[in-house]
This record gives structure tokens, C-alpha cells and sequence, in this order.
């Protein structure tokens, strides 16, 4: 392996260039509207009960991460690199949530909420390591005078900023270095996670002023994920054996096991994303129920008409495309659009795995883009509808009045923003990664198993 | 003597069992194996992935007996093994030269 | 297979005429006291820290559902049917979630609270696709002037009717058509778990006026899903190769998982049924800690002296036993009460399972009848003897005085409405599935185990 | 086996006598300061927020305990002993669970509050039975006019209880009679969990009157449960084969689960600690998160180096080294203090398992001491460090001052008092529970494996 | 008749397939199996414990063939089987007295 | 050549290998198989339900060895498999017609 220092800079810079050039775009209009994001107002009023709902959303975002979307993950690989996977999730957990509290946070939410200059694009240095955060920080809610302790804040988020990263191990797994995975999410989150999370999230953001609706994180998580993951896979080309020796999922106990505690978990993620305990939080812990149920239910009967049989993993498969895509419509979509949404996601991401994958062959080993990818986007869009009132939504009110059609154009433009941004992120990160220490283990490595190879040890004796 | 091996369908296990302790012969060994012959494989679908599975489980079970009893033997698991279905299995003998027991050291029949 | 179309009609109609002849029976004095069932009542003010707990309560029952009692299920089976039961409980927790938004919530609480002509049987269809629920709706606790939002109650109650039709999964396991399990626990869902819900918790319902005691739902649940296990497990006849082969549980890890999931999510279930987070709910929680522990203690002890050995699995059974039997005193019966309630059932449903069926050799897979039919009735007859305060209980007073015996004779009626009602839906239902597409898979299916002959594909590779 | 009722006798004398012997100990001015021991102080106030999140905590803990470390355990040991792993635990919390609410909670938290005479070291029998605590009593927490339900204190408290015996499984796991695991355990925790538990938690407990700091048990949980598992393993002997045949752990997805469940569990018993949802509540949280975080990296990395490999196990076992570490801190470090001390404990932990262990060759079965004892000693002294609010910490003032050196000596009193406390009490149990029934399986039925010949029943068919 | 038994890695096993295939041998029995060789093992580290694994993963293939296709079959299986890496196993052929399909009775070379 | 077989108790493999090393015999096929014979199994109990179990685990080892060593081996295998207890297992040899090393393509004693 050749490493090409200078090849390493010319991402770097071009990734600092990147970040430095794009508050070009941002609107002077920036809406300095209350946000999510924590701001001190004196007369907010902090509820023990909104607090104890944060505190156990954050926790269930935990859960969903770990053991969640590793088993759920971990039971689709091939038994010698299940540890592998598990340690991948693991570890990047850990790695995110301390970077998170090193410069995340501060990057993500801290700064002017005006959307002046850069401030439109990214947070500032001012909350490093939390400075000035104590257990007596407020933050503001979405409803006028409600707050909670910015500390329960920080954790929400820390966990959506952990989860988002370990989304993208899915489509490298059983060939990837465990070094080189981790410093590749390490740049990605900072680079791509930080500025999206800050744009869509962030008092100011440039899409937040914009009006863009991603109420739990379709955009800002599935399709940024999504879409790194495809870029990764690509560019670390398939894995030894692909589409020629069988690569069944070694334990698809653990892997339903897994879906099952990212749709708990997801409970926290959407509903939690109220930053409340009330009436809308429910009816967004029920959207997140009945799309998801639509959409496994949708997935696995599209199987038995195309294949003859409804398959578990389908079920499962389906489920997660549904959470996907109720994701930024969780607190938006009435009963009925919910169902829809789902449903639809259900199908569409079916078509992208069994139709689309295969059609361009590239190796997305658990299917990252087409079930968070292209449910991220299925979702991003259907918020614009479902999110109508007149369909039953819940969808904010411009001048009295909510436009689809307008929304639809806003939620576009999120979703090609998104798309491109981490595209190119994801890109120039893992030539930075390979011309540091190489992206892939060896091709013996590979036969052998990570677990072996890499970690030294194997799951099952 | 000679060692009986016959690779049977896993559900024949039990039938086979009762049908060679009737012959008197109490001692045998049981390996999970995969076959592939005649009969066909199914696919399986994960994801989009369609996998060809061409091998299906069998049981290959061993039986050192005397020369005398060996076709007494053949007979009893061609019987019991059966279902007439494709896939119902081979039977192979062997000769089989010299057996020991470990436990006590007794050699040829004494040790079956 | 014949497909009798006349069979079809006549068991639909029987079914329909069930629901339409038995508010003949309603009593005209039932009572028209605040409930557990919404009423808009003006004055009822929302907690926060009582909403957060109902969320929190939800997600509980659906993690002791998925994965919870599906691993507890499917670690009992052969591996050659784990998928098949984790599907059928996923699919089924998915089904029933839909059918609930649909209709079941409006048939289950919707319509007069009087117990007025058929509303004593069974809700109207006002509340189809949850019409005129918003997030601002409100439902009355059992609190004087204490609500929680509506939304709460309707996703806490959706809950309670996705796993009682999951618990049948266990009595016809690893030998039903995938379809037919579906279509099985619909109607059953629609005509059995919907009218004894409403009899028993809606305000105005025949039970519920009457009296009886069913704090978490001993009676609609357990007994409810217990007699309908044993009818389909007698309908459809054993498994292939029953009390011939040997059908040793493939993984009781899972199994053991699935048990302690279940406990955990059963605090949600019972403490949650108390639609507030007050000393009552903590009293709830202890009694689902204490009667489990007692009874998987009893089980496992008992098991040593009739066996030589205290079994992990009968820890475990005994532990399900437990909680079905405290399920209905949860929030009526004291300390000493629930001990005393969880070891009978723990010896109860042991001899059950261990005499009683065999000595009918009907296949009931997992139990269900054993545990749940078997251990509801412990519970809902119990409920009554440790619900009195004299006992240390917190049973309510009529004039006064709490009589176990008047008691003890409601709880006997309620049980045996129940017990008659399910089993007459559940027979007239396998009926109708029976002629229109058959119950069973094949043999040759059920040889090959129902993940690669219904659902293509196999657990472990 | 001889059983001598001499030794017994003298085993029991022994151990009541240290129970008489201590109070001489007490000091005369310890503090009558408002503790989190419950007192009916008329002026409480309950905010169902708190109440929602002790819930919470409470089953949190449970979720943490089964199956959590159930199965953290359970994957480490081979297959054959599988569900004596589970059993055992599982038993043992059924078994706390209730003589917790026999008299556990009584002589935890019952008695005077003034720490007069024996109530230094030891409640009282006022509360056997919970006699006295209904749904409406009230516990303080450590906010001023701030009361929960006492049955959440009670509830709460009982998940330690079960939880710390049920830690020492990990210790003599594969070779000890179940039985003797039972009355070991209960005899442990009678006379050494108890009383450690009253003196640093209770109002007027020797330890906490000298303004020990352990924030969610790091002494009375972790050390006090390590000490015991390193008496006990000695005592008991190595496994059959030790050093000589592989033991390698059957199934490490199982012990990668149990590591995320204890992690996600242990926000409740961390941040539950704090009896309320607030600020600090999340500070603990976030604590809980960094800290793990830090010591799994430092484990992983610090193996890299070592030995090559950075394993999927060491990150495990350096998450819980880290959770034990922060325990005591939880609620009284910063960010960085709590990042720093867990780092520490993961590098110093793994050097205990590493070198300490293999220099004296005793076979603790799954490094109990190693990383509860020791990572309960370096989070107890580190604690006294990290609480200085120079260091961004929470520490408690005396004066307006906080004394990093007083409080180590405090906390280093604490420690050695109950190192000494539980290896005694261990080891006079053991020798009691020796005389009764003997402490080892037969070599054969070690060799069959304890599922088999213990339970009659194997984890895998 | 006789019976060629493979010690193959398991990566190889398809390609070995396919080759017998084309030789029109269509019958085989697949048992997975552990080598202990020139080929070394491996050691893993749990906690603090090393383990020194000397058994590898391989699969052993038993193919009943007629006299005269044993030479083409063994001669097939090693260079399907050729890694040329070391492990790559061991070709063993046996005198195989006696062969009965057990679904129809067939005997001898019928049987295959 | 020789085939020694042995089938012996999953937990006397270690010195089985040992011994066989120290004959400088580097080379042998393990197989996980389940055992019946003189050595009853035991029952277990799920739920209500009791189930006999027949079969107990044992271990198969294959060795082929030159003819002159295959005494030896014998001997080797059983004094380090015995623990007198029953169920010790049995040792059966075979003859060996031929042998390839698949990686170089020797044959006969030069392959083991
Ligand atoms: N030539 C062979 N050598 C070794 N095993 C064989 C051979 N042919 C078949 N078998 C074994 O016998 C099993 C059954 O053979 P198959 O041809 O499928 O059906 P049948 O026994 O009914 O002819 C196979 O699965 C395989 O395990
Ligand atoms: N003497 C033997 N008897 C039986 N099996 C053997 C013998 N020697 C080797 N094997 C099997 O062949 C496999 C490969 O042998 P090894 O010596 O490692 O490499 P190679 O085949 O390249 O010489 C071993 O793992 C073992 O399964
Ligand atoms: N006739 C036989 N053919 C093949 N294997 C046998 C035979 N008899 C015994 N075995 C194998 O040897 C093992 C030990 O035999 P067993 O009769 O239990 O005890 P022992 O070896 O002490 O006489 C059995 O478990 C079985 O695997």
C-alpha cells in the first residue's frame, strides 16, 4: 500500500474548503424563530416530567444502538465476523459519544442562533467539552416556555449523533479495518454529521430557516448515513466471494432480536425528538407503531406475491424501512398518512434491495442505502404530504395556510443538500483513511474472518 | 469384522435404533453429515440474495459388527431406514481389521 | 382440503349473533362510575410525569411482546421453526397494531359508558381510524380529576391487544399455516379479545358494572388467550411425531431471555395499569416483582423434590406463572398477598403442565393453556381473597366493607363468561379459517420445519 | 463429606458477634444530617416526574440484572454451564427479592436515624414485612422538601439488593452446588450487604455520617460483592482443568448483549441514584456514558498494544470496568473527571485480569474481583478526587471548602472497612455452607457440565 | 468399489462440487471435521487467558465411486482441491465391499 | 497404510494429541460424533415433557499411518485414552489403499 501524504492534505483541505465555503449559500433571512436548540431564556420552565421522558429517550436511543443495531446487524454477517460487527458498533458508540462531549455538541448546537455567516453551516468552539453547560442549564423546548436541563439535551443528542456513524458499518462490513472504520466515522461524523445535524437542527441552520421538516432525523440521520454508506461501499469494492459463495446470515434470531430493539428503541428516537411528555408525543410514539407495522406488513406480503414466501427477515427488513421513513414525519403525520407513509417506504426500499442493488452491484453488505438511504428519502418527501392538515397532519402553518407543494420543494432541496454534502464527505474521507493506514484487512484476513484476524478471538467455541 | 455405514434421513435415527437393538447389537456411532445425491437442494432468499442449498442434513451412522452379523445388520437399516422416498440414503461395508476396546484392551469380537 | 363455503356462513353467523344475543344478560343497574375509558370530563388536569410514565409503560409491553415472548416462545421450539414463531409473533404484534387503530379501540372504548343496550358488550364504531382523537384528547385515570392524554391510553391499550392474541402463537406452534395463524388471531381479536376488553375495563361494560377485579387484565388477556390456545391446540390435533420424538426446546438461552424480558416488560403492563406514576404503581411494581419471584421459587423447588432437579426452565415457567397470576391483583393485592398468590400459581400451573396435560394428551406447544388459561384463573379467583384489606389488600370497599365472598363470586362469573366466550369464538373461528384455507402445512412442510417451507429461509447458517 | 455442626456453630457465633462487636466503632457525633434513607418529614412534596423516573430506575436495574448480567456471564462460561449460569442468577434474584422485603429493606433503612448505638451499622426489625409503608408513605431524597413514594425507595433499593449478591455468581461459576449457591448468597447478604448498605447509605450510618461518598454503591455494591468473589473462589478452588484444558467463553454475542444491557441498565442505577429527574440527574447519565465510553477505548487500545489484537471482550469488560468505576462518582464528577476515572479503571482493570490474577493463580471463574473489586477501589479513592469542584466536580462542601485530601482518607476508610467486612462474612459462610451441604459438585458432574447434572436440562439441543 | 475420503479446506468445497460434477459423479456425504497437521493453529486471548488452538476447520468429503472412476475422481479432487498453500488436506481411498441404496434395495455399483 | 480410528471421550483429546506427538505422528481428522453403547445416557426433563437421550458426545480421530507404525499408534491412543471408566470408546483400523497430499500431490507414506 502506497501512502499518499500528499493526496491525504488535498482531501483535508478539501474537505476545510468545503466547510468554509458553502455560508456563501446562506440566507441572509435566516428565521431567528424559537428552535430546539438550547438557548438560555430566562422564563422557561423545566417539568420533572418532560425531564424523566428525556432521560428514558435517551437511554432507549442507547438501547437501540447497543445491543440494537448490533445484533441487528451482527446476525445478517457470516458467523467469523459477528464479533467483528458487534465491536464495530461497540466501539464507534463509544468513540462518537466522546468526541460528541469534546467538540460535537459545541459544533452541532452551540454558537449564534441568528444563522449569520458561517453560523448558517456549523456551530462554534464555544461549548468545547461542554463549557458552561451545568445541571442547571435550560434549554428550549418546541412549546413556548417549556424548557428542560440542557444536560438532557446534550445526551438526546449525543446518542443520535453515536447511532448516525454506526448506521454506515453496515455497508462495509466483514472487509473493513477496525482502525480504518474508526477513523473514517471519527471524520465523516465531524464533517458530515455535525454540519447537517447543525443546518437542519439548529436555531439559524440553513435548512432549519428554511422550513425544512425532519422532526426525528430522516435527513440529518437515514439519508446521511445512507448515503455514506453506499459511497463507502463503492469505494471499498465488494467483499471476497460476492455473488459467488453463499453469504447467508449466520443467526437471523439475533438479527430479529435486533430489529426489535431498534423499533423500541426508535421510540426514544421519534417520540423522544418531542422533547416532551404530552399528547403529540404519543401520537408520535403511535406513527412510529402503525407505520412500522405497515411497512413490515407491506414488505413481507410483496415478498409471498413475488417470491412465494414472506420471509422473517423481510418482516424485519420492512420494519426498519418503515421506522426510516416515519422518522422525520413522526411528529407530523396524522394516523392515516402514517400508515401510508409506511407502508410505501415498505415497498419502495424492497424495490431498492431486491431490484436496484443488484442492477449496479455494488456490495452494500447490509443494505444501508437501500433501506436508510432510500427510506430516509421516501420519508424526507412523504413528510411534505403527510404532514398536511388537511390529510390529518400536524404540519406547521405558513400565513394560516400549509402548501404541499412548497414543502415538497424545501424537503427536496434538504434531501439533494444532504445527499451531495455527505457523498463528498464520505468520499474525501475514506481516501484520507486509505492513504493513512489503508481501508481494507487482507485478502487472507478476509477468509479467515475479522473476529480471528482482527480482534483475536472468535463469538462461538 | 466389518463396519456397517449407512447415511440415513435424521428422522429414520430412532426406528434404526430399536431395529439393530432387536439384533442384539447395542453399539453404534452417530455423525451429523450433509448429503448431496439425487434428491434436490431448495433455494433460499435473504434480502434480495437467492442461495442454492444443495446439500441436506443426514445421519451417517457407524456400526462395527462381526462378519457373520454384517448382513443381518444391512438388512435391519435397510428396512427400518426407509421411507421410499429419494434421499433415503446409501449403506457402506467395510472391512474392518482390527478393533479394540480402550477401557479394557480386549481385541477383535470380544471388543464390540 | 374442501373448502365449505356453508361451514364458512354458518360459523360467521354464530359469531355474529354471540355479540348480538348476550346484552340480553346486561344488568339494568350497572353502574355509570368514572372508569378507566376516556370521557371527555372537562376538569381533568394532565401530569406530565403521568404522561411520561404511560409512554414509558407502552414501550414496556412491547418489548415484553417483541422481543419478549416471541424469544420466549421460540427458544422452546426446534430450530427448524424458530423463525416461524418469531415471525408470527411480529406479524402478528404488526396485524393486530393496524387492526386496533382501525377498529378496535372504537369497539373497545368508543360509544355510550352507560352500559346501555349492547354498549354493556361491546364499544361502537364512533372511533374508527381514532376519529376526533387528537393530541389535546383527554382520559379520565382512576383519579379523581387526574387525566392523561388520550393518545396515552390508546397506544397503552393497543399494546394489551397485540399480545394477547401473540400468547395463542405458543399452543399451535411449529404446525399452522402462516396464513391461517393471521387470519385466526384477527377474527379472534375482533370477536373475543375486543368484547371481554370492553365487558371488563370500559365504563359501562357488563364486568366492569358488576365489579370484577381485573387490574391488568388476568381475565381479557390470560385467561381469554389461555382457552383459546387449548381449543386450537385440540382443533388442529398434535404435531407430527408427538410423545414419539423428542421435541427438546432448541435454545433455552433464548428462552431464558425471553423469560426476563417479559418480566421486565410486565411492569409496564401491571404497574402501567394504574394510568398514573403514584405509591399505588410503585405498590403495583412490587407485587409483579415479589408473586414472580415467589412463584418461579415454587415451581423450580417443587420441581427438585418430584424430579431431583430445579430446572432453568422451570424457573422461568414459574416466573410466567407468577406474573399472570399477580396480573390481575397487581394494584389490589398487599405484600404478603402477592407472595402467597405467586407461589400457588407457581405450584398450580405446574401440576398443569405436568399432569394435567398428559393426561388429556392434547399438544398445547408452549404451554399456553397451562400457564396463562391455568394461572389467569389462579389470579382472577385469587384476586378476589388477596384484594382484601383485612389481607393487607387494597380491594375497593361497597358500603364500607369488602366482602371476599360476593367477591369471589363475581371474579368466578367473570372467569366464566370468559372461559365460554373465547372458546366458542375461537372453535366458530378455526372453523371458518379451516374452510377457507386450510389450518395445517403438510407433513412433509412440518418435517422440514415451517422457516424453510413457509417462510424460505433458515435461522442459522 | 463430613458435615460438621461444630464448625457451623461456631461459623454463625463468629458472624453475630462481628454484627455486636462493631458499634464500639461508632462515632458519637456522627451527623443526623436529611439523608436518602426515607423519614416521614410532613413537608415533602411528591412530583410525579420523580416518582416516573424512579420507576423507571427501578426496572432499569432489573433489566440490568436479568438478563443482563445473566447473560454477560452466561456467554463467558462453556455451553455445558450455560444455564447454571442463568438459573442462578435468575434464582438469586427471586430469592433477594424477597427477603429483601422480609427484612432486608427493615435492617437497611428501618431504625433510628441518629446513628446511636447499633444503628451505626445496622437497621432495625420496625419494617419486616414492610410493615408500616403503604402507598402513601413518603422517602426525602437530597433536595430539600423533595419526597418520592417510599415503595419507589423500597423498589429501588431492592434491585441493589438482588443485584450485588447475584455479582458474585461470576466468581465460583462452573463448580459450586446450586443449593450452596443459594444459602451463600443469602447468608452474604444478610451479614455483610446489609449492614454496609445502612452504614454508608442510611441517616446516621457509621460511614455516611463520616461523609463517605458513594454516589450509587461502588463500596457497598462493587467492592463489597469483588471481595467476596475472591474469597469465595479461593475457597472453593479452581475448576477442573484449570490452566490445563481452554475454557473459552462458549458464545461472546451473548456476553456483548449482557455488556450493552448492564451499560444501558446502569443509567438507572447511576443516574436513578439521584431519587429525582433533574440536571443532575442527566449529569450522572451523561457520567455514566463517558466514563464506560473511556475505559472500553482504554481497554481495547491498551490490548492492542499488549497483545495485537484490540478484542470485542476487552472493550466488554473495559465498559464494565468503567460503569463500576463511575459508580460512585456518578453524581458527583464533571465531564472530564468522569472520562479521566474511567480510562484509569479500564487501564487498571485490565492490568488486574491480566497480570494479577495468572501471578496467584486463584480461578476467579469470570474476574469478579478483578473488575468489580478493583474498578470498585480505584472509582471509591478516585471519587474523592474527582468530586473537588476545582476539578469541575459536585463534591459536597464542609465549610465552603472542599478537601481532596480528607475525603481520600474517607473514602479509604470506607474501602478497607469493607474489604474486611465481606471477606470475613464470605468467608465464615462459605465455611458454614460447607458444614451443611458442601460447596463443590462431584468432579463428574463438573465434567458432565452443571446444566446436566444439576438442572437435568442442556441450553442446546 | 471404493470409497475416496477428502480432507479439503472449507473455501474449497464448492469448486470441488462442480468438478465432480462434470465427471458425472453426482453423489457425495460432507461431515465438518477439525485438522491437525503441519498447518498451524492459531492462538486467542480471552481476558487474560491465552488458548493455543491447534484443531483448524476443514471438511471431510466421502465419495462411493466403481474401481475404475477412482483414479479420475482423486485425480479431480486434487486439483479442484490445490490451494498450494499449506493445509490443504489429504486424499484417502478405501476398498469399499458393499453398497445398498436403501430406498430401493439396488446393490453394488446400481447403488451409486 | 493404516487407518486408525478411535472414538474416545471429548475430554481426553489433549493427551491423545500429546501421545501421538510424542510417536512424532503430526497429522490427524477429528470428528464431533455422538456415541451409543454399553455406557447409558441419562434423561432430561423440559416442562412436563421427559426425554431419554441415547446418545452421548465422543470424539472420532482419524490417523492414517504407515503399516509399521500403526501398532504403535494403537497402543499410544489407547493407554492415553483410558480412564477405566465405561465409555472409554473403541479403536478400529482400516486399510488404507492410497493416500495424496493435495498441496503437492505426493503420494503413499510420503503424503502423511
Ligand atoms: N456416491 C456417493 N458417495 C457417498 N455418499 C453418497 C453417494 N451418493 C449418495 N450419497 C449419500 O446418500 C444420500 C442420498 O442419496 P440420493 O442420491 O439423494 O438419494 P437415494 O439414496 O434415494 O438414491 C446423499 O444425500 C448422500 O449423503
Ligand atoms: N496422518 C493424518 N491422518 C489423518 N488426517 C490427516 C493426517 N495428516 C493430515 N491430516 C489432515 O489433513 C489436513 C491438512 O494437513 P497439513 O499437514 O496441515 O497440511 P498439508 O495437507 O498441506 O500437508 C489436516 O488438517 C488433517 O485434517
Ligand atoms: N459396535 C460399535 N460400532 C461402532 N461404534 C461403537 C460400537 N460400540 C461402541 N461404539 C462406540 O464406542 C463408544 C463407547 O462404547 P461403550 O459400549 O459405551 O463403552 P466401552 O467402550 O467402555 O465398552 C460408544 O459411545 C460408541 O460411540
Amino acid at each position: 500500500m502506497t501512502v499518499n501524504k500528499t493526496s491525504t492534505f488535498l482531501g483535508t483541505a478539501a474537505l476545510a474548503s468545503l466547510l468554509a465555503a458553502l455560508p456563501a449559500l446562506a440566507q441572509a433571512t435566516a428565521a431567528a424563530t424559537a428552535a430546539a436548540a438550547p438557548a438560555a431564556t430566562p422564563a422557561l420552565t423545566v417539568n420533572k416530567g418532560d425531564t424523566a421522558w428525556m432521560l428514558v429517550s435517551t437511554i432507549l436511543v442507547i438501547l437501540m444502538t447497543i445491543p440494537g443495531l448490533a445484533l441487528f446487524y451482527g446476525g445478517l454477517v457470516r458467523s467469523k465476523n459477528m464479533l467483528s460487527v458487534l465491536m464495530q458498533v461497540f466501539a464507534g458508540f463509544c468513540m462518537i459519544a466522546l468526541l460528541w462531549v469534546a467538540y460535537g455538541y459545541s459544533l452541532a448546537f452551540g454558537g449564534p442562533t441568528d444563522g449569520s455567516g458561517i453560523s448558517a453551516f456549523i456551530g462554534d468552539f464555544s461549548k468545547l467539552f461542554l463549557n458552561g453547560v451545568t445541571p442547571d442549564s435550560i434549554s428550549a423546548t418546541f412549546s413556548k416556555g417549556v424548557g428542560i436541563p440542557e444536560l438532557t439535551f446534550v445526551i438526546f443528542q449525543l446518542t443520535f449523533g453515536a447511532i448516525t456513524p454506526a448506521l454506515i458499518i453496515g455497508a462495509v462490513a466483514e472487509r473493513m479495518k477496525f482502525g480504518a472504520v474508526m477513523l473514517f466515522l471519527a471524520i465523516w461524523f465531524t464533517f458530515s454529521y455535525l454540519p447537517i445535524a447543525h443546518m437542519v437542527w439548529a436555531s439559524g441552520g440553513f435548512l432549519f430557516s428554511k422550513g425544512a421538516l425532519d422532526f426525528a432525523g430522516g435527513t440529518v440521520v437515514h439519508i446521511n448515513a445512507g448515503v455514506a454508506g453506499l459511497v463507502a461501499a463503492i469505494v471499498l469494492g465488494p467483499r471476497v466471494g460476492f455473488l459467488k459463495e453463499p453469504m447467508a446470515p449466520h443467526n437471523l434470531t439475533f438479527t430479529m432480536i435486533g430489529a426489535c430493539l431498534l423499533w423500541v428503541g426508535w421510540f426514544g428516537f421519534n417520540a423522544g425528538s418531542n422533547l416532551e411528555a404530552n399528547g403529540l408525543t404519543a401520537q408520535a410514539l403511535l406513527n412510529t407503531i402503525t407505520a412500522t407495522a405497515a411497512a413490515a406488513l407491506a414488505w413481507a406480503t410483496a415478498e409471498k406475491f413475488i417470491r412465494g414466501h414472506a420471509s422473517a427477515l423481510g418482516a424485519a427488513s420492512g420494519a426498519v424501512a418503515g421506522l426510516v421513513a416515519i422518522t422525520p414525519a413522526a411528529g407530523y403525520a396524522g394516523n392515516l398518512g402514517a400508515i401510508v407513509l409506511g407502508a410505501v417506504a415498505g415497498l419502495v426500499c424492497l424495490w431498492a434491495v431486491v431490484t436496484l442493488k443488484p442492477r449496479f452491484k455494488y456490495d452494500d453488505s447490509l443494505d444501508v442505502f437501500g433501506v436508510h438511504g432510500i427510506g430516509g428519502m421516501v420519508g424526507a418527501l412523504g413528510t411534505a404530504i403527510v404532514a398536511a392538515p388537511s390529510l390529518g397532519g400536524f404540519g406547521p402553518l405558513t400565513d394560516g395556510a400549509y402548501s404541499i407543494g412548497s414543502h415538497f420543494v424545501t424537503q427536496l432541496t434538504a434531501v439533494v443538500i444532504a445527499v451531495v454534502w455527505s457523498a463528498v464527505v464520505a468520499f474525501v474521507a475514506l481516501m484520507i483513511v486509505k492513504a493513512v493506514m489503508g481501508l481494507r484487512v487482507t485478502e487472507s484476513a478476509e477468509n479467515d474472518g475479522l473476529d480471528l484476524s482482527t480482534h483475536g478471538e472468535r463469538a462461538y467455541n | 469384522m466389518k463396519l456397517v455405514v449407512a447415511i440415513i434421513k435424521p428422522s429414520r435415527l430412532e426406528e434404526v435404533r430399536q431395529a439393530l437393538n432387536s439384533l442384539d447389537v447395542h453399539g453404534m456411532t452417530v455423525t451429523e453429515v450433509k448429503g448431496y445425491g439425487r434428491q434436490k437442494g431448495h433455494s433460499e432468499i435473504y434480502r434480495g440474495t437467492e442461495y442454492a442449498v444443495h446439500f441436506l442434513p443426514k445421519l451417517k451412522i457407524e456400526i462395527a459388527v462381526d462378519d457373520n452379523q454384517s448382513d443381518a445388520v444391512v438388512t435391519a437399516i435397510r428396512e427400518s431406514a426407509q421411507t421410499g422416498r429419494i434421499g433415503d440414503g446409501k449403506i457402506f461395508v467395510f472391512d474392518l481389521e482390527h478393533v479394540v476396546r480402550i477401557r479394557t484392551g480386549e481385541t477383535g469380537a470380544a471388543a464390540l
